[in-house]
Formats: structure tokens, sequence, C-alpha cells
């Protein structure tokens, strides 16, 4: 026990096959929640996610600089004289050596600025205030479809189990979980867009309507907020695809654990004792079984997050989403370097930042993780 | 009690599939008449200074007017400048007299004040068309003369001042931000990406870079907007929008949301949809030569006669065949539509495999031995259909080749060094500046070579000279002898196979009227200036 | 549970008794089905060239007139828009996108396995915080992201493909082992082997990998599946198989531009893709059962 | 003493499992009645059936897989297994109660047992038609119910989650949920099993005084007959399914009858979970195939060729004794 736990404890290995998908629920963590108080656990956390973080910029700078290609000839086209291209590499610091670059950008970082992109020219800061909202209202809406919809299922097909309804959840499952996301966007494309011609397949809103003013960034939500309420049920329509495509894996995904959960509680004796003591049988099932069996649904949230955002580096592509991860595609297809990092860091800081929150909503979820005794 | 409310929650899951049969047509009906919506390229930079891509040129063309203007038929004519002369007949001093009463954006009048400093602008970014132009150095003369001063004798350079556009002064410097050039900051680059300081027929409302970017029309432009019919109408409003998924496009067009598409990299088969298509249909602009550039400096290429063996070798009618209908035709080293092409006798044009074995036999490698690589750029179909029959055609050679499609940023960083090249390399170019400058000096000229506009690598002291002698000719006649005889030069070198030639596709909606003069060079036929509606065929 | 503590504190690890593990396995329908088309499909892939129709047509190879055909009797899947069958395209596509799965799995499994083994076993503090650390770096950002931006910024082959996956893949198997080991290494059994002087290797491999068995088979099958999705959505973005060899992710892009009208250019290759993944995973919770893989 | 009239009859109940092999047929015709006031014990091996029966009576017998095959049982003149589903919860709420076997997972572990304790009580007192409660109400009553139990500092307890509760403590919580009205029945199967050996002695004491308090009925489940002995005024043994034998306590102890019972207490004081050691040879039987006749006649000493045909009845034997064996009757 000392010894382990000055290089972290694994806390829980579970490695859950459901459905036909594996759970890399490997919750590893430096510190033990139970160990420090909440807002030192939290200060450690973000520590450490500043490491790798670190680590992280360290290797992608490493892989960028050994390969091969010149990303100012890239970014300067083809028309540009080889005066203009050296310039750009001078301004870029790409004719010095591997730690001097390293060295220039993490001061500039240090001031809040990740660089100027290649590709549009801008302040990647500015690209990414522009573009990472799209992503996170699509992201957060297919984050939240596929909870309320994998929680439904998953509590209905567990409460239900063996019945034509889970055999049912099972059988979608099994396809959701084995279709890519891309896979879904084009099918679901085809079917809606193309072929019965109900929703509209790409943007955010339709072509000819202007976005509403910006406040958060979420279309949706700005609209709303202009008051233009025909433009926020345009952005909804918008949306539905996408997340959709998003999401369907993830509702599978989360409706077998959640099933499996509700399986594993329902035959545990203190439902036995919730229902012989009279608890009506909603509060059992949505009260007493639901909070237990939400644990391990909640535990793999962040690596289902994480992975929502990964499948969106796609979909948006397929969709036309104007969003961060189609963005990132771009500049890396476009060896656009300072953007390729700070995409990457971006997606490694929202993964540390949701996985952080995911453990705090756990240990409050579960008090065995939250109160536990040392060594217990 | 159990079986409710499964039924209950089934129910629920399924409410919000009621979203999904609502209509999307009523919802899209425009607020405004006479929107236009034009599809366009990812990320688009309507900066002059900064303006590169074809994309770009296109949408500065709406914003800005350019000092002066091609004609249909590849000559020049006025624009915001009246008259241009060589001073003292010197070719490295020019002088321009501008239009009076011209207006920017914000009423402010163009003066030569602006003129000048929009191309010490271009000059000290450094960045855009710059480097066609060369060095400039601007001089005010009067309120509205300018002179031009150039580094190097230069025939062609009013040619280049298609690609010029002014900007206001006063409103570049009010906006501009904390800089690396000194007093004028950062020139406003910032601030033109998502605003505009022109003068041409649209301004600018919004941008947001690769998404989406829309203008009104400018009403008091300069050169006036005729008294419509009453079946026609200007156009309003102008969308564009970022957009290359061909399914997605020709939804949006069967479906009557995109109005023009201007991206025009349809395969073949999406060609012939939209030829079927009732409500739209193609229109050919500006022509484009497609050429598969032979690296001379690797082996087998570097061999004149097995290049030789290669042209004979192709197949030139299997393919041009299938777009003669959209145009498709003989591609020359010079594209179509420009003054001075001469069709070449020695680059061939038909298949001649018996003169191809001649070739080959001449040449010092044994067909058998050698390995000839051919790349594309990833996702252009027709480029690949290309390199198919070549394949197929040089198998019956006996000749191997190898066809790979990279994505576009790797292929271009490969035509960067000539050892990095594959021996073939396919390019589709358009007319740059109306003149036959704009394919020979950055394709041929010496000091040039490399990149994807001469992924040939061949070297020709000769070829310089004669690019030179051209641009010191003021004479256009003499001018074209020399191209003339520079042509049947770099034939018999025998640096490219040109498939075919074919206008570049526009797709557009039959309602769309124009253009009303097509362009030779990229940007001005796609100016909206040039196309009205047609009331009566509009829904 | 009481009993099962008392029995001993040796190797949980059953020794693998073939015709019970198959009887588990086969106790599930779903999962035989699964490793039947499993099995038909890396058949098809390995004989490709013989028992597709048009085996030429997975190369370069052009035929206008035959192009855009809907599926019929002679293409089953149809012809592409220059004229190649699909269906032979399919098939020779599995080609590649097993043999990325393979390569994948077999560089980073025994890489994984051996870090996590050393990290898990060792005394010496600074090895095995220096492995886990480099581990969290690799597993901070989500695959698909690492990879893209790898292959991106290598040129897109195949093989850069697999090297970066590869790359993203060890981690995953390091921890695994890792916490396996970790969590035996004070157990009694381990502390007998020490005691009766075997070799650290000998310790690692006979007394704790055992342990591991279960577990990574049955993670193995299933990231095939994830190898494979990862694999043709690079390859959808046109960092895979290069044209015009067939990938499937690219069949799929270079399909989507002509729908709906061309439909069979994508679905067909979609749906191969969700068919072996599909079968993996089906696999996989045979698999499951057959070790009742449960919390460690 | 106590009063004569049933309070729970329990006629023939047969239940059987379905698994994938068969039918387990795991209760064989059980019969058992408990009085107004009386303290009644079922023992038995683990296994034989017990807690199936006392799942029975409280309607939570998982379906599917159990099903109830045969008999009734009678609460109060009323047949429970043919009560209406939305009827139950009125009879759990007042009537009939039950501690479990596991302190340790008969408690939800992520809710504070207050949270658990008051929900109960609420719908309790609902039952018994009063509506409003304040919270304050309710948390002074859980807490007095803590104390009943010989908690101490019930304020403190009912902020906590059951992971930082002892067994013992978590027990006691158990009895109060169970007492949190004055119930008829009580059912408590094997309440100390899993505590260790003073606990068990203190909690039991305790649960004895409250019932006697309350006049409440209660039905001891366990495998010892220790407790039985000490706690309750009669007892039933059981055996795979079967009641073999019921007597009054002191009876049964001093005058045991089937061989089965006669084997059980020879093995007295030394009786722990892992089967009968000394007495009786053999294990408890496959239920998927039960021996035909009187289900214990593999295990008989005195086995007739006659029980390995046919299932003896109840006879009786004596005021207060019945047995199921050939040897007392034919």
């Amino acid at each position: 026990m000392n010894r382990r736990s000055r290089v972290g404890k694994v806390r829980k290995i579970k490695v859950t096959v459901e459905g036909g998908w594996v759970f890399h629920t490997l919750t590893f963590s430096l510190y033990n929640i139970q160990e420090y108080s909440m807002l030192k656990y939290i200060g450690l956390r973000l520590i450490h996610s500043l490491f790798v973080l670190f680590g992280l910029s360290l290797l992608i700078f490493f892989i960028a600089r050994v390969m091969p290609g010149d990303p100012a000839r890239v970014a300067l086209g083809p028309l540009a004289t080889e005066e203009q291209v050296q310039k750009l590499r001078e301004e870029i610091h790409l004719d010095k050596p591997f730690p001097v670059q390293y060295y220039y950008w993490l001061r500039s970082l240090l001031k809040g600025d990740l660089g100027r992109s290649l590709y549009t020219k801008r302040p990647i800061v500015k690209d990414l205030n522009e573009y990472l909202p799209a992503t996170l209202e699509l992201v957060l809406c297919s984050f939240i479809i596929s909870l309320v919809f994998g929680q439904v299922t998953g509590v209905l097909a567990g409460y239900f189990r063996n019945s034509w309804f889970d055999g049912l959840s099972r059988l979608v499952s099994y396809i959701g979980v084995a279709t890519p996301s891309f896979v879904m966007a084009i099918f679901l494309l085809l079917v809606f867009s193309h072929i019965l011609g109900f929703i509209p397949a790409v943007g955010r809103i339709s072509i000819i309507l202007r976005p509403p003013p910006r406040v958060t960034g979420f279309i949706i939500l700005d609209s709303l907020i202009a008051g233009q309420f025909k433009v926020a049920l345009n952005g909804l329509k918008h949306i539905i695809l996408p997340a959709l495509s998003l999401a369907v894996a993830h509702i599978a995904q989360e409706g077998r654990v959640t099933r499996s959960s509700i399986v594993d509680n329902i035959q545990k004796d203190y439902v036995a004792t919730h229902v012989v003591h009279g608890v009506p049988t909603r509060s059992v099932i949505f009260k007493y079984l639901l909070k237990p069996s939400l644990i391990p649904t909640v535990s793999i949230m962040g690596l289902d997050f994480a992975f929502i955002i990964a499948n969106a580096f796609l979909v948006e592509l397929v969709f036309m989403w104007p969003g961060f991860a189609r963005y990132a595609v771009t500049v890396m297809l476009n060896k656009d370097l300072n953007a390729i990092v700070a995409v990457v860091l971006i997606v490694g800081a929202t993964f540390a930042i949701v996985n952080l929150i995911v453990d705090i909503v756990v240990s409050f979820l579960d008090p065995r993780i939250r109160l536990q005794r040392r060594g217990g | 009690m159990k079986k409710q409310l499964l039924y209950f929650l089934v129910a629920l899951l399924l409410i919000p599939s009621a979203f999904l049969t609502a209509s999307e047509r009523e919802e899209v009906m425009p607020e405004a008449e006479n929107v236009v919506v034009i599809n366009g390229m990812p990320v688009i930079i309507p900066d002059p200074g900064q303006a590169m891509d074809w994309y770009d040129t296109q949408v500065v063309y709406n914003l800005y007017s350019p000092l002066l203007y091609p004609t249909p038929d590849g000559k020049l004519r006025p624009h915001l400048a009246e008259s241009w002369e060589a001073v003292g007949g010197m070719l490295d001093h020019w002088r321009f007299k501008l239009r009076r009463g011209v207006k920017f954006h914000d009423g402010s009048e163009l003066t030569a004040e602006d003129v000048a400093f929009s191309m010490e602008r271009l000059m000290s970014l450094g960045k855009g068309y710059s480097g066609i132009m060369g060095k400039v150095t601007a001089r005010v003369i009067d309120n509205y003369t300018v002179d031009f001063v150039l580094a190097k004798p230069n025939a062609v350079f009013p040619a280049t001042l298609t690609l010029f556009w002014p900007l206001n002064k006063d409103l570049v410097l009010e906006n501009k931000k904390p800089g690396e050039y000194g007093q004028f900051g950062d020139y406003a680059q910032e601030w033109l990406n998502e605003h505009d300081a022109g003068s041409g027929p649209y301004m600018m409302v919004s941008h947001s870079p690769g998404e989406r970017m829309e203008a009104t029309r400018f009403k008091d432009y300069f050169l006036g907007w005729e008294e419509p019919k009453p079946t026609e109408a200007p156009i309003e409003r102008l969308i564009f929008i970022m957009n290359w998924e061909t399914a997605t496009l020709m939804m949006l067009l069967k479906s009557q949301q995109l109005d023009v598409e201007m991206n025009g990299a349809f395969s073949r088969k999406t060609l012939k949809e939209i030829v079927d298509t009732p409500g739209i249909g193609l229109k050919r602009i500006w022509p484009e030569v497609w050429t598969v550039w032979i690296n001379t400096t690797v082996p087998p290429t570097d061999d004149v006669h097995f290049r030789r063996a290669l042209l004979y070798a192709y197949d030139y009618d299997a393919i041009m065949e299938q777009y003669s209908p959209y145009g498709a035709k003989e591609a020359n080293i010079i594209a179509s539509g420009l003054p001075g092409l001469v069709k070449v006798p020695p680059q061939p044009r038909r298949q001649n495999l018996a003169k191809a074995r001649e070739e080959l036999a001449k040449s010092k490698y044994d067909p058998d031995e050698v390995k000839v690589v051919f790349h594309y750029c990833a996702g252009l179909e027709a480029e690949e259909e290309v390199g198919l029959q070549l394949q197929a055609d040089l198998a019956k050679l006996g000749i191997e080749l190898e066809i790979a499609g990279p994505p576009w940023p790797q292929y271009s960083e490969e035509c960067a060094k000539p050892e990095t090249t594959p021996n073939l390399t396919m390019f589709m170019f358009p007319i740059v500046y109306p003149s036959p400058d704009s394919f020979m000096n950055f394709m041929y000229h010496p000091s040039n070579i490399g990149g994807i506009y001469s992924a040939h690598w061949y070297v020709n002291r000769e070829y310089g000279m004669l690019i030179d002698k051209a641009r010191e000719t003021l004479d256009s006649d003499d001018r074209l002898g020399i191209y003339e005889q520079l042509q049947e030069k770099i034939a018999s070198d025998a640096l490219a196979l040109y498939p075919y030639e074919i206008p570049m596709l526009f797709t557009t909606q039959d309602y769309m009227i124009g253009p009303k003069e097509v362009f030779p060079i990229v940007g001005p036929t796609e100016s909206m200036y040039n196309w009205r509606i047609d009331l009566t065929k509009k829904p | 549970m009481a009993g099962k503590d008392m029995k001993s504190n040796r190797v949980y690890a059953k020794r693998v008794n073939i015709s019970k593990s198959w009887y588990k396995f086969s106790r599930n329908p779903l999962s035989v089905l699964g490793l039947t088309v499993l099995i038909i499909i890396v058949l098809a892939a390995i004989l490709a060239p013989y028992i597709t129709p048009y085996p030429e047509h997975a190369g370069p190879y052009t035929n206008f007139p035959e192009s855009g055909q809907p599926p019929n009797l002679r293409h089953f899947f149809g012809t592409d828009t220059v004229g190649r069958d699909v269906f032979s395209r399919v098939i020779f596509g599995y080609r590649f996108s097993l043999l990325l799965a393979v390569v994948v799995i077999s560089l980073s499994v025994p890489l994984g396995i051996i870090l996590g083994l050393i990290a898990g076993y060792t005394k010496r503090k600074w090895l095995e915080i220096g492995i886990m650390r480099i581990t969290d770096i690799f597993l901070a950002v989500p695959p698909l992201v690492l990879a893209l931006a790898i292959t991106a910024m290598l040129s897109p082959k195949l093989l850069n493909q697999m090297m970066a996956i590869s790359l993203m893949w060890w981690p995953w198997y390091c921890r695994l082992v890792y916490s396996v080991t970790s969590s035996l290494r004070n157990e009694y059994f381990v502390h007998d082997a020490e005691l009766t002087g075997a070799r650290k290797g000998f310790i690692m491999i006979r007394s704790i990998l055992p342990n591991c068995v279960g577990p990574i088979l049955t993670k193995i099958t299933l990231d095939m599946g994830f190898v494979i999705i990862l694999g043709a959505s690079l390859s959808f973005i046109g960092l895979g198989v290069q044209p015009p060899k067939p990938g499937l992710g690219t069949m799929v892009a270079d399909g989507a531009k002509r729908l709906p009208a061309e439909w069979w250019m994508t679905v067909f290759p979609a749906l191969a893709i969700v068919l072996v993944i599909l079968s993996f995973n089906l696999i996989g919770d045979g698999l499951r059962d057959m070790f009742a893989v449960e919390e460690i | 003493m106590h009063t004569k009239s049933p309070l729970l009859e329990i006629k023939d109940l047969s239940v059987s499992f379905k698994v994938f092999e068969g039918d387990l047929k795991v209760l064989n015709g059980v019969n058992l009645t408990i009085n107004e006031g009386e303290k009644v014990g079922l023992v038995g091996e683990t296994g034989c059936g017990k807690t199936t029966t006392i799942k029975s009576v409280l309607r939570v017998l998982p379906s599917p897989p159990a099903r109830i095959t045969g008999g009734e049982i009678f609460y109060r003149g009323r047949d429970i297994l043919k009560l209406k589903k939305r009827e139950i919860p009125s009879i759990r709420r007042g009537e009939i109660s039950a501690i479990f076997q596991d302190p340790l997972t008969s408690l939800n572990p992520v809710f504070t047992i207050g949270y658990q304790l008051q929900e109960i009580i609420k719908h309790s007192l609902r039952q018994q038609g009063i509506e409003e409660v304040s919270k304050k109400e309710l948390k002074s009553r859980a807490a007095s119910l803590l104390k009943e139990t010989g908690m101490p500092d019930p304020e403190r307890i009912l902020k906590s989650y059951p992971i930082q509760l002892s067994g013992g403590m978590r027990q006691r919580v158990c009895i109060s949920e169970a007492l949190r009205v004055t119930v008829k029945l009580l059912l408590a199967d094997e309440p100390t099993t899993n505590l260790d050996v003073t606990i068990q002695d203190q909690i039991l004491r305790r649960l004895d005084e409250l019932v006697e308090k309350r006049g409440t009925s209660i039905l001891f489940i366990t495998h010892s007959l220790g407790v039985v002995r000490h706690l309750t005024h009669r007892v039933y043994i059981m055996y795979a399914g079967n009641i073999v034998e019921t007597a009054h306590t002191k009876e049964l102890f001093s005058n045991p009858l089937h061989p089965y019972t006669r084997g059980l207490l020879k093995t007295v004081p030394k009786l722990t979970g892992e089967g009968v050691s000394e007495g009786i040879q053999g294990r408890i039987p496959n239920y998927l195939n039960p021996p035909e006749g009187c289900r214990f006649h593999p295990r008989c000493g005195d086995k007739m060729e006659i029980c390995i045909n046919k299932k003896p009845p109840l006879f009786n034997q004596g005021e207060n004794q019945m047995v199921a064996c050939f040897l007392y009757g034919r």
C-alpha cells in the first residue's frame, strides 16, 4: 500500500464486455479521492493534467519535427516565391532547432497565444473561438441524447429483462456498436435527407438564414436569446442528424451498461428489502434501483465523451458542420503545425476536465468511494 | 402496471421522431428576394493583399474593383484606370490615369493616394499576387494619376493589374492593429478578413471564415446598374457557402437551395446527372488546361525519347470523347482564349503506338525494367481516369505505371523538390492574368522552376531568355511571335502530356441569367454584377 | 465467497480446457454465428485473388461503358464510377482492413504486455512511474485524434497508418497488465516463486501473465473491431490505403459523392465494415462468457 | 399465553424454479401455521427452502424463474397468493414485515440510513391514513426507532451511509426498518448469521424484547437450534422443501421423532454453516430430480420400503407434535 501510494493506485479495473462493447474502464488515478479534501484533490488532478498536456505537446512537436515536409510551402501554396516561403519559415521559427522552436511556442502559450494558423492565416485562438462552440453544441447535444435514451432503454431492458423489448434493445445495441459513426452518418443522411427529404443535411442552419448575434456561440441558444424562434427550430432540425449519428453507438453502449447494472442490482437484497417494506414500485425503480445502477454508467461517461469528440471529427465532415473537429481535420491534412498542437491539446484538456468531473460526480453518487476508509 | 409503464416509455422514446416529419421547405423561403447562394471553398481570404487561391479571387472580384479589366477575348480594358502608358516607352515605368468619381463602399472617392497605398501594402506584405508583379514602387503624380516603377522592364505588367484591387486607404488605416509594419501596424490584415474596403459591385455584410460570407449590392457602383427589364432583377444578396461534398451539393441544387455552384470538381457521372436534371444546367466558364507534368530529373522520364514515347502511347480520344459534351477539346501548351496560341506540331495529339515503340527503342531504358509513377490529387476522379487510361495504354508497351492519389497538401509538397516529384503529376491550370506570360513565366522560366506550376523540373536558359525578351518587347505582335517560338521549343522537349482542355463548369439554376460576358481568366466572370435573375422562371 | 478465498491464493487462471471452453463459447449462438461469419470473411480475404469474379478490379482498371451499374448477377454489388466491380473490391478491401488489425494488434499487444509487466513488477519506482506516465500521455486524447494527427503528418500510407495506430494502442494493454500485475505483486504465490529463486522474467511470464490471459484475449478480439473502425475512419478521410487500391473507408467516402442515385457504391462497403466489426464483437461476447471476465 | 387463532397458514405450498436444465422443485408441499402472538422457528440446512418459503409469503419471489405450482397462503383468512398486485403493498406496509439474512446487502449503499428509514416510515404511516407528516416528525420517529434497538447516537447514524456502519449496527437498522410500525408478523430470515457471536446475542435479545413489547408474531428462520431453543414457542423442521416435523420447542428438544431431527440435534452445539457434519450422512438432494417418496430416504438410517415410493404425510404425535415419517404411522 505504501509502496503504491506514491505511484498512484489503481482504484478499479474493470473490463466489462456487454452487448459487444468493451469498456476500458481502467479508472486509474494518481490520487485517491478519499485521501484529500475535494479542493486539494481537484488541484492535484489539474496539476497532473497539466503535466500530461505538457508531455503531449512535446510528443506532437517531436513527431511534427521528425516528419518530412515543409509546412511553410504548404501554407503559401504553389504560386508563392521562394523568398515568400523563406520569410514565413523565419516568421514561424521553422529554421530554428527543435528545442528553440518549442521554447518559443511555450513562451507565447504562457501569454495565452497559441500562434497563428498557417491554414486560416489567423490567430488560432480566434479560430478556436469561432469553431469550438459549434462542436461543443453538437457534442453536448449528442451526449444528452445518448444519456437520456441510453438510460431509458437500459432501465427498461433491465427491468423487463428477457422480454421482447430487451431482445430488441440488444439487437439494436449490437448494430449500434458495430456501426462506425461516419457510416451511421451516411446512412442517416441517405435515409432522412436524400430519400425521405425530411431533414436538412448540412450546416448549422439553413443557408439563407442569418445566424443570430453571438452570445454563447451555440446557435440554438443564441437564437432563443435573440427571440428568433424560427432560427432556433431550424438549428434544432439541423443538429438532429449529426447528433444522432454520434449518439447511436453510445445509446447502445450506455443502454447495455445500465441494463447489466440494473440486472445486477435488481437481484440485490436491498431491492427486496425496499419492496418488502412497502416502498412503491415507482420509487424502487427510479430511485433506489436507478441511483446505484447509474454508477457504472456515469463512470464510463468520460470515455464516452472523448469518443464522441473523436467521432465528431468524421461526422462533422459528413454533415459539413462548421466546427472545431472539421477544422482539426483540415489543419491536420494541411500540416498546420501550430494548429495541430492546439487542437490536440484542446481535446486533451477537454478530456481531462470531463474525466475529473465524472470522477467527482461518481464519488458523490457512490458514498463507498467517498467514505471508504483507507486500506479497506 | 408493468405493461403500461413499458408502453408509456416506448412512446416517450418515439416523441423526438415527430420532429423528423416536419417539412423543411417552408422554412427555407427566402427573407429577401434575389438571394443567390454560391458555393466556394473552405476558407476564403477576401483581402486583395493576401488573396491567392482562385476561390479568393472569385470573391474579391465581387467586393473590389481591379485597376484594369480583362476582355472576353483575353485583352485589357480600362476599369478603375481610364488609360495607361509606358512612360517614355520605358517598360519599367508605367503611368495610370484614374477614372473620376469612383466611390468606395463608405462613399468616399477613390484617388491616386489609395492606389499607391494599396500597391505599397501589397508589396510590403509580400503575399498574394505580389510575386507575379515583381518589385513595384508607386508614386502619386496627382489626385488621379499614379506611376508604378518596376525593378525590371515588363511589358506584361498591365495584364497583371487585373489582379490588383485598390483598397480604401483611410478605412484600412483606421482599422489597423499593432503589427510588424511600423506605422501601418498589421495593414489591417485581420480586419479585412471579415470586412471589406473596396469599390466593387457588392459589399461584405458578414463573414465567418470556413462557414459563410454574405454580401449585398452596392447601389453606387461606379459602372452603374442598368435599368433591369421587368422580368429580370439584379442580385441583391450574395451568400457564399463553403461546401464540397458532391452529394450534398447536388441535393442543395435540386432543392433550389443553391443557385450557383462554382467549385466545379464534379465527376463525369455527376455532370451527366446535372444535364439530365430539369431546372439546373451547366455553364462553361474559363478554360482549364489539363496537364500531366513529366519530371525530367528522375529516371526513366529524364530521357526525352522515353517521354515522347509516353506522349505517343496515350489514347487522347478515349477520355476526351467522354467529356466532349461538356466542351472538352484538344489541349495546348497555353490555354485557348489567349492571343498567341499556336497549335504546335511536335506535340502529339493522337495515339500512335508505332511511333511510341520507335521512340522507346531510341531511349536508354528497357520498358521491362522501369516503373513510372503517376500521382494525382486525391478525390479528383477525372484525374484518376487519365491515370488509369494511361496505365492501360502503357501496358501495351510493356511499361508499368503505378498510380496513387495523395491528398492535396502532401501532393503539392511532393512537387516542391525534384527528387520527390513523381514521374508524372497531374494538374489543371487556368489563366491567371490575360497574357501567355501567365503560363510561360511560372511554368518555364528557369528562376521559377519547381512546385506544381513546373513539376517537370526542366531548366533551360534559352526559355528564360525568350520569356524575358518577350517581357521587354512593347509591340504586342512581336511579343506573341516570341511566345509562339517558345511553344514550339517546349513541345519538342516533351515536358508534359495534355489530355484535354475543358472549360470550368458552373452548375446554375435555369433562372440565373448570365454570365453576360465570359472572361478567360479566373474571377471576373464570377462577379455577380455579370449575372441576373429571370423572375419569370424563379419559383 | 468465503470458500473461494480460502481455497488458495494460487494462480486463479484455470488450465484451458479446449472442449469445455468451446462448450461455454458455443452456448451463445450469436457468438458462433459471429465466428462463422468471421471465418468466411477471413477466408474470402485470403483467397480473394481466386474467388472474386474480377480480381483485376482491385487495382487500377477502367471500363467506362460498364461504370455505374446497379447490382446485378454479373456484379453483385454493382460497379463504381470507373466500371470496377464493387464486390471484388470489397473483398480485397477486407484484406487491408484485416491486415491492419492483425499488424496493429501484434505490434502493440506484446509491447503493452511487456511494459505493463515491467512497470507492475519492478521495484524501481522511477521505472514504474516513467512507464505509467508515458501511457498517461498517450491515453490523454482519444486514439482517433492522435492517430489522425500522426498519419496526417506522415504521408498517408497503409504502413504509416499501422504505425500510428499501433503507437496509440499499446498503452491500453500496458495499463491493463500493469493493474493486474501490481495487484498480484504481493500475493503469496508470487512471494513463493521469489523465495524459490526463480528469475524475474520467469515469475512474470509463468506466475503473473496467465492471470491476464482472459481479459487480454477478450480485449484483443474486440479491439480488432476497434482497429478496423479506426482504420476505416482514417481512410475515410483519405489517410489510409491509397487509391486505386480498395480501402473500405475510401470506398465509402468516394461512393458518398454519388448518393443517393448510385447508392450501392457506398452502402455495400459500409455494410461490409459493419459486418466484420459485428462479427468480432459477437465473438468477443462469447469469449467473455468463456473466460467469465469479471472484476479482477 | 397466546391465542390459538392462526395468523398465517401455509397449506401445501409448492414452488419450482425453472432453469435451463429443467424445473427445480424446491418446495414440495410445505405446511406451516403461525398463530397470533406466537414465536415460531423454522430450522433446516442451508438450501432447504426456508428463504423461498418466506419470499413466497412476501410475494417477492423472482418470477420468472420461480413459479408457485400449488398451495395456498392464508393471512388472516385471505389468500395472499390470490391478492391483486395493487393490494399487496398495503399488507407489506402494515401487516407483515421482514428482516433479511445479510445486513450488509439489505441496505441500499448509496442512500443515507435516515433517507431510507424515513421513506419507509412515511409509506407505512400513509397506509395507516396519516398523510402529511413533517420531516422533523419523520426524523424523530426514525431516531427513536433506532434508539429502541439499542443504537447509540441515532442522530449521527441517520446521516451515515451503510458503509460507515459495522455489521451489528446495520442489523439494528434493519430491525428498525422492519419494526417501523406495529406489524402483526415479522419474518426474520437468519438475522444474525453473519455477525459475530457476542453481537448475535445482543441483537437477538433486543429483537425478542421488541417483539414481546409489541405483541408481534415472529417466524425465526435459522439453522441454529440454539437460537430456536431460547427464543421460540414452536419449531418447524424443514428438509429439502418439506416440513418434516413440528412441535413445541421443549417437546422437540426432549423428544425428537423424525430421523432428520434426531440427526440434527446430535450436531448441537457444533452447528456451522457447512451442512450437517456428524449426525447425518450425505448431502441435501438435487432438486432437479429429487428422490421419490420421502426426500430424506437416501440419507435415512431407518428407511423402509414405503419411504422410497410414497411421500409421508404429517402424522399427529401427541397434542402439539406432528411428524412426516412412516415410522410413526401409515
